[in-house]
């Protein structure tokens, strides 16, 4: 294919690197201000945010046009800026960030996304009260997404990690009232915490190991050679080196963080919070965060890799990926709910990035990322036209026949919809093309493959699915659609063109997107599109995705005018039907292990409190009890009246040993005055000795 | 002219009997009062010491005293201010009878 | 001169006796003031006239008038029914009378050790204003920001719940 | 001749002290300065009164005392004698003691104060080196006795009185001190004597006296008005304002306390009076260099005597103030004005010699003025007001 030949690496930071901590400054001073805003004032609050995230937009154009530049010059520019942050003892803690085509791009990416989220919800949320604190977190949440790009040490990193997701909590959990909302909000932050804690762990190990957590600093960072080879030295257990190991923790927070298997379940859920927060969340940022984070610790990942061959780690992701494709894909099918339909969509998607990331390396993920930003968002954002349109309808048994009623949303939605699902020369075509011809040519299994082509179709299926419920046949819902106001419409325009046209960017025969990401340079080369395997595999996914498409329409093509008839798969299949309904249990599965363990946990160690100790300090204070008992009974039999008064002395001081807490001032001066007197005698015995 | 070792009683003197009076009386004024005197017991003694001491030009003790005697102003102020509020609070200012954190 | 010092540290202990021991607490506030001008005076018997005058200002023209205001408000000065004395008066005289041993015997413990007689120092105000401004700029400060801070404190925690009442 | 006239009690003073025996000399100087003191200001105290009276009467168009001997001179003397034959009446429910302290207290207080004042050259009863400390430390003490007066006999008025009394005090030693402060500041002691010598010098024949200075000015000024108050005199004379409360702490008293209480306020106001002029009108130094020849303690007691009379020209002058003014008035106006005028002191002494430091310290305090005037001192604090009554 293309001759290989890698840039010469430039390193000395430009003015515009050095300045690029603005990108990610500006909206959390913006969110900051916002946040001290009184309700109403409204506009002064949008207005901040959309000027703050258009600032970002322009800076990060800048930084790519700079990298860009750089590119075509046969730079692979890679600019970091770190500071010391502190000093432990003779290991500093550093902190900085980097300018390279990755963080570039996906500075663009998010900037530009975030920016038309943000005109959107201008209009979509205009009737919450709660506006203005809506766009403040919006701009936080923005801005610590910018941070977790630009930063170029995983403490950095993993700081503004953290921050996206408390302010993903606080957007999920935006209506609080709703109290779905509220457990929504407590679920995804308590299951991304469950990736987090093995992100942490990794994080200290490679501390330990390399001493630093900057990725590059000028062959001292962590994901650069010296580093990579001391921990290929290390072997941990399990015949890992420490640097698999440490890279199978990182995953472990990646998949926390854009919903891998085992740790998805909060995803769907968080549908409860407004459209665009889900858009910005599942279309753009948070979930992409993830699977940048495996980007950007690539060649941690691949570390110790043969020539073409892979690492434990990049398998694991694989599998993960391929699984969590088909898992979400399936569930996705059955699903009633329009966002919650597009949720598990996401879901698959990421996974169809992280399998691209384990075997087709950085470029091909990225890419699909970057693609899927676009049409998930339109996606979402035309959804929340919809539900804007049909009164906060959700469920789309009690929509159809939009049609004729929203054209706008339609259409875009129509484009959004085949480009999820991959139809020819439309960007999701190009990309995951890319990651089927990874799987094709990877070396050590081809189920992946096979599991990553059946995705397709069901995604393909149940897009078309969810669009014949929405927009085909009649209206089923209450009320009379309307179309939604143009500051809705227009962005969804937008998206919907970059949807159609990112593709190109990366097609194979001229990937401009993986020659820019990892520097090389290329050249159109038409033949390339002709060449029996790639053009075979073209082939093959484009008939799945007719298939798909011509499957959906067939069966939902003609839907009967009442919400309430089953799905026609529900009366093919019942039995499987409600286990995809019912999302394969795997909520409830966690509740029955591991919240059921936590719930006992809790009672045991409330027993512990009760009985265990509670006893003992009731028998302790029992004890004092009889002792200031006793006092009072000698106190009685005890008649001389100054005598009696010692006495009183002696109980009220059994007393004080057994509640210390008199409360009375004077007791504790007494003791005070005592604790004089004991302390200076043992001074002077001690100066005469 | 007089030795350092009767300054040092006097003040030891003063200071039992402020002591006596922060731990005898039931009005916390008084012993507030007794606080008062003690510290200035404390404050004889710098002074006593400042005095007697090898280097009196340093000024050292003289400037401990005199800052005490600042700090023990604004301990007053505020110290009665506590009493009028707890007075106020419930009403009384019986010492004996102020041992619960609510009123 | 000795009959000075007896006359005036009976004088300051005196005071401070009646101060403790007397029933009406307005009468104990004016034997406080006493007492405190019998310090005075001791302090100018040591030569520190400054801190003598500065015990005077602070402690018989604030501390005392202070005092006799919150007796006056906390209507203090009516005597307690059940005495003036709390409960485990008792207790308290056998500490500070062990305290009082305590210290006496340190004193006369280490009487030999104590210095002696030494020339009487000259000690001006500027020299004193001159520490202030040096060496001692930094506690002049602190005790500034605590004094500033007292007032406010003393001022808030006086104040009426409800404002007007002025 | 001058120099024997300037020094003339000093000499008198050494005369008789020669005449004693060695032994008992110091002792003797002593007691004859003390007993100079104490049998003086009475007497000026007496004059004193009659001026008062006679003034006020001009002042409300009345002739004044005018029966006993020539012109009324005598009247003092006829009032001495009353106040002194007088029965002098306990209330039952008084609290004895304190009652006969009180009055005993005062006095002793304000004629400690004398002793700092240098009222001539070389005539001042103890130089020592934190005179002013000394007077303002005895000061605060004549506030116990009002507030022992009060409280002691045992009636609402004379409690009310004393705490009036006690609490403006308070409230305008504040200022009294701060305005003082900026003095020493600038003469770099707290010794009235040196005080006085830094004030004795002369250029183009005008003294280099400290009321000539903006801050000098502002200086005494607020002095004045802390003065007054601190002496209960009116416009700030509430304590015993007379239509509010019988006759403030001093109610219950008649006889010879009473006399020993009217003693004490005027003394108390002498001291002031002398003090002010010694901090900031050049105490006993000649306003003009070609007067040096006239004895200084002339100088001292006319300017004593001149602020008497405007003290009791502005008690027939203004109308008696409120005691929410009262208040507002101190620490609203007068206490920033003296803080302020501490910092103008300080730029003045660093200014160097020129002109500008004329213009800058006179432009802050007259902004400074001007500003807190229409500030501080808005109607909503002085204007007409609504009555909480002790709830």
């Amino acid at each position: 294919m293309q001759e290989t030949i890698s840039f010469t690496p430039q390193l000395t930071a430009s003015p515009i690197a050095e300045m690029l901590w603005l990108v990610p400054a500006v909206p959390i001073v913006a969110a900051g201000i916002a946040a001290l805003l009184k309700q109403p004032r409204r506009k002064l609050a949008a207005t901040l945010a959309i000027g703050s995230m258009s600032f970002s937009l322009l800076f990060s154009l800048f930084a790519f046009a700079h990298v860009l530049a750089g590119w075509t010059h046969g730079l692979a520019i890679r600019e970091t800026v770190n500071i010391t942050w502190f000093q432990v003892g003779n290991s500093q803690v550093e902190l900085g960030w980097v300018l390279d085509p990755l963080s570039a791009v996906m500075l663009v990416m998010v900037t530009f996304v975030g920016l038309l989220i943000f005109i959107y919800s201008t209009r979509y949320m205009e009737h919450d009260e709660n506006y203005t604190r809506f766009f403040c977190f919006l701009s936080l949440f923005a801005g610590a997404m910018l941070g977790v790009v630009i930063a170029n040490s995983l403490l950095l990193f993993f700081m503004c990690w953290e921050l996206v997701g408390l302010t993903s909590y606080l957007l999920i959990g935006f209506w609080y009232y709703k109290p779905s909302a509220a457990s929504a909000a407590k679920k995804a932050f308590l299951t991304t915490r469950v990736g987090d804690v093995f992100f942490l762990l990794g994080m200290v190990w490679l501390f330990s190991q390399t001493g630093t957590l900057l990725f590059y600093n000028n062959g001292a960072g962590s994901l650069e050679s010296n580093a990579l080879l001391l921990l290929l030295s290390q072997h941990a257990a399990l015949g890992l080196t420490a640097a698999g190991a440490i890279g199978l923790l990182i995953f472990a927070g990646a998949a926390g963080k854009s919903g891998q298997f085992p740790l998805h379940v909060w995803l769907p859920d968080a549908m409860e919070g407004p459209t665009p927060v889900s858009a910005l969340i599942h279309a753009a940022t948070m979930v992409a965060a993830g699977v940048y984070l495996i980007a950007r610790v690539y060649p941690l990942m691949q570390a110790g890799a043969l020539a073409g061959g892979t690492t434990t780690p990049l398998i694991v992701v694989t599998w993960v990926g391929a699984f969590t494709a088909v898992f979400a894909a399936l569930i996705a099918v059955a699903q009633n709910d329009i966002k919650r339909i597009l949720a598990y969509s996401t879901v698959s998607q990421l996974g169809y990035m992280m399998a691209g990331l384990g075997m087709g390396g950085v470029a091909v993920g990225m890419f699909h990322l970057i693609t899927h930003a676009f049409f998930k968002a339109l996606l979402f954002m035309g959804a929340g036209s919809v539900i804007h349109g049909c009164h906060d309808e959700q469920d789309i048994r009690r929509m159809g026949g939009l049609k004729s009623d929203m054209p706008i949303t339609f259409l875009t939605y129509g484009i959004g919809m085949l480009a999820l699902s991959g139809f020819p020369i439309l960007s999701g075509f190009w990309s995951k093309d890319g990651i089927l011809e990874a799987a094709q040519h990877w070396s050590v299994a081809k189920t992946p493959f096979y599991m990553l082509v059946f995705g397709a179709l069901l995604t393909a299926f149940y897009m078309t699915r969810q669009v014949a419920y929405v927009f085909l046949g009649h209206w089923r819902g209450h009320g009379t659609a309307h179309e939604s106001p143009n500051v809705m419409t227009v962005p969804l325009a937008i998206l919907a063109f970059f949807a159609m046209a990112l593709g190109l960017l990366g097609t194979p025969a001229w990937p401009w997107f993986h020659a820019f990401l990892e520097g090389r340079s290329t050249r159109f080369e038409w033949h390339i599109l002709v060449e029996p395997g790639l053009l075979g595999l073209m082939l093959t996914s484009t008939a799945v995705v007719l298939a798909g498409i011509f499957l959906g329409l067939k069966i939902y093509g003609d839907r009967s005018p009442k919400p309430e008839a089953p799905d026609v798969l529900e009366k093919f299949a019942p039995m499987p039907w409600r286990w995809l309904r019912d999302r394969l249990y795997v909520d409830e599965f966690y509740a029955l292990t591991v919240i059921a363990f936590y719930t006992w946990w809790a009672r045991v160690a409330d027993w512990l409190d009760r009985k265990v100790w509670g006893g003992a300090v009731a028998s302790v204070a029992s004890v004092f009890r009889g002792w200031a008992h006793l006092n009072r009974f000698l106190d009685a039999n005890v008649v001389d009246g100054s005598f009696d008064k010692g006495c009183d002395e002696i109980s009220s001081s059994g007393g004080l040993l057994a509640l210390l807490q008199t409360g009375r001032v004077q007791t504790y001066l007494r003791i005070l005055a005592l604790a004089i007197v004991v302390l200076t005698a043992i001074l002077i015995w001690s100066s005469r000795a | 002219m007089t030795p350092l070792a009767s300054y040092l009683l006097v003040a030891a003197l003063l200071f039992s009997i402020g002591l006596a009076g922060a731990l005898t009386r039931r009005n916390a004024i008084l012993v507030l009062i007794g606080i008062e005197l003690m510290l200035n017991a404390a404050n004889l003694n710098l002074i006593a010491f400042w005095r007697f001491g090898p280097h009196p030009e340093a000024l050292t003790g003289m400037m401990f005293a005199i800052f005490s005697i600042a700090v023990a102003a604004a301990e007053a102020a505020v110290g009665l201010g506590l009493v009028i509020q707890i007075h106020r609070h419930a009403k009384t200012t019986d010492l004996d009878a102020m041992n619960r954190m609510k009123g | 001169m000795s009959g000075m010092f007896f006359l005036i540290s009976a004088l300051a202990v005196g005071g401070g006796l009646a101060a403790v021991l007397l029933k009406n607490t307005v009468h104990c506030a004016l034997a406080l003031t006493l007492a405190f001008a019998g310090l005075a005076l001791l302090f100018l018997q040591l030569d520190a006239q400054y801190a003598g005058f500065a015990q005077m200002l602070v402690y018989i023209g604030a501390v005392a008038i202070l005092v006799v205001f919150a007796i006056l408000l906390t209507r203090g000065s009516e005597t307690p029914k059940d005495g003036v004395y709390s409960r485990n008066w008792f207790a308290g005289l056998v500490i500070a009378a062990a305290v009082f041993a305590m210290l006496g015997w340190a004193v006369l413990q280490s009487t030999s050790v104590l210095p002696h007689e030494t020339a009487e120092p000259v000690v001006t105000v500027q020299q004193i204003g001159i520490a202030l401004m040096g060496r001692y700029v930094l506690p002049l400060e602190i005790v500034a920001l605590l004094l500033t801070a007292a007032t406010i404190g003393a001022v808030i925690v006086a104040m009426h719940e409800k404002e007007g009442a002025k | 001749m001058a120099e024997t006239m300037d020094q003339i009690f000093v000499l008198l003073k050494h005369w008789i002290v020669g005449l004693l025996p060695v032994t008992v000399q110091p002792i003797a100087s002593v007691l004859l300065s003390v007993v100079a003191i104490v049998g003086f200001f009475p007497a000026l105290f007496a004059l004193t009164v009659l001026l008062e009276r006679k003034g006020l009467g001009r002042m409300q168009n009345r002739i004044g005392p005018n029966r006993v001997g020539p012109f009324g001179l005598l009247q003092p003397i006829a009032d001495g004698i009353k106040s002194l034959t007088k029965e002098d009446i306990v209330p039952l429910s008084a609290d004895a003691t304190v009652h006969f302290l009180a009055p005993v207290v005062l006095v002793v207080a304000v004629f400690l104060g004398f002793a700092v004042l240098p009222m001539g050259r070389n005539m001042v009863l103890v130089d020592m080196d934190a005179s002013l400390l000394f007077y303002f430390s005895i000061g605060a003490s004549t506030e116990l006795s009002v507030f022992m007066a009060g409280w002691s006999s045992r009636n609402k008025y004379s409690l009310l009185g004393a705490m009036r009394a006690v609490a403006q005090m308070i409230s305008y030693e504040v200022p009294l001190l701060m305005s003082s402060v900026a003095v020493v500041m600038m003469t770099g002691s707290l010794s009235l004597v040196k005080i006085v010598e830094a004030q004795n010098h002369y250029t183009w024949g005008l003294p280099h006296w400290y009321i000539f200075t903006p801050w000098g000015f502002a200086g005494f000024v607020m002095f004045a008005v802390a003065a007054t108050a601190e002496t209960n005199r009116s416009p700030f004379d509430l304590p015993e304002g007379e239509s509010e409360l019988v006759a403030g702490y001093f109610t219950e008293y008649s006889g010879f306390k009473f006399a020993l209480f009217f003693l004490g306020e005027y003394l108390a106001m002498f001291s002031i009076s002398g003090l002010g002029a010694t901090l900031f009108l050049g105490g006993w130094s000649a306003p003009f260099s070609f007067m040096t020849w006239v004895p200084s303690w002339i100088w001292f007691f006319s300017k004593l005597m001149l602020s008497i009379i405007v003290f009791i020209w502005l008690r027939g002058t203004l109308p008696r103030m409120r005691q929410d003014q009262l208040m507002n008035f101190a620490w609203k106006f007068v206490l920033p004005l003296t803080l302020l005028n501490l910092f103008v002191a300080g730029l003045w002494r660093f200014l160097g010699n020129g002109w500008e430091r004329w213009v800058v310290c006179s432009a802050i305090l007259i902004v400074a003025y001007a500003a807190m005037g229409k500030v501080g001192m808005r109607r909503e604090h002085f204007g007409p007001r609504s009555y909480h009554y002790a709830e």
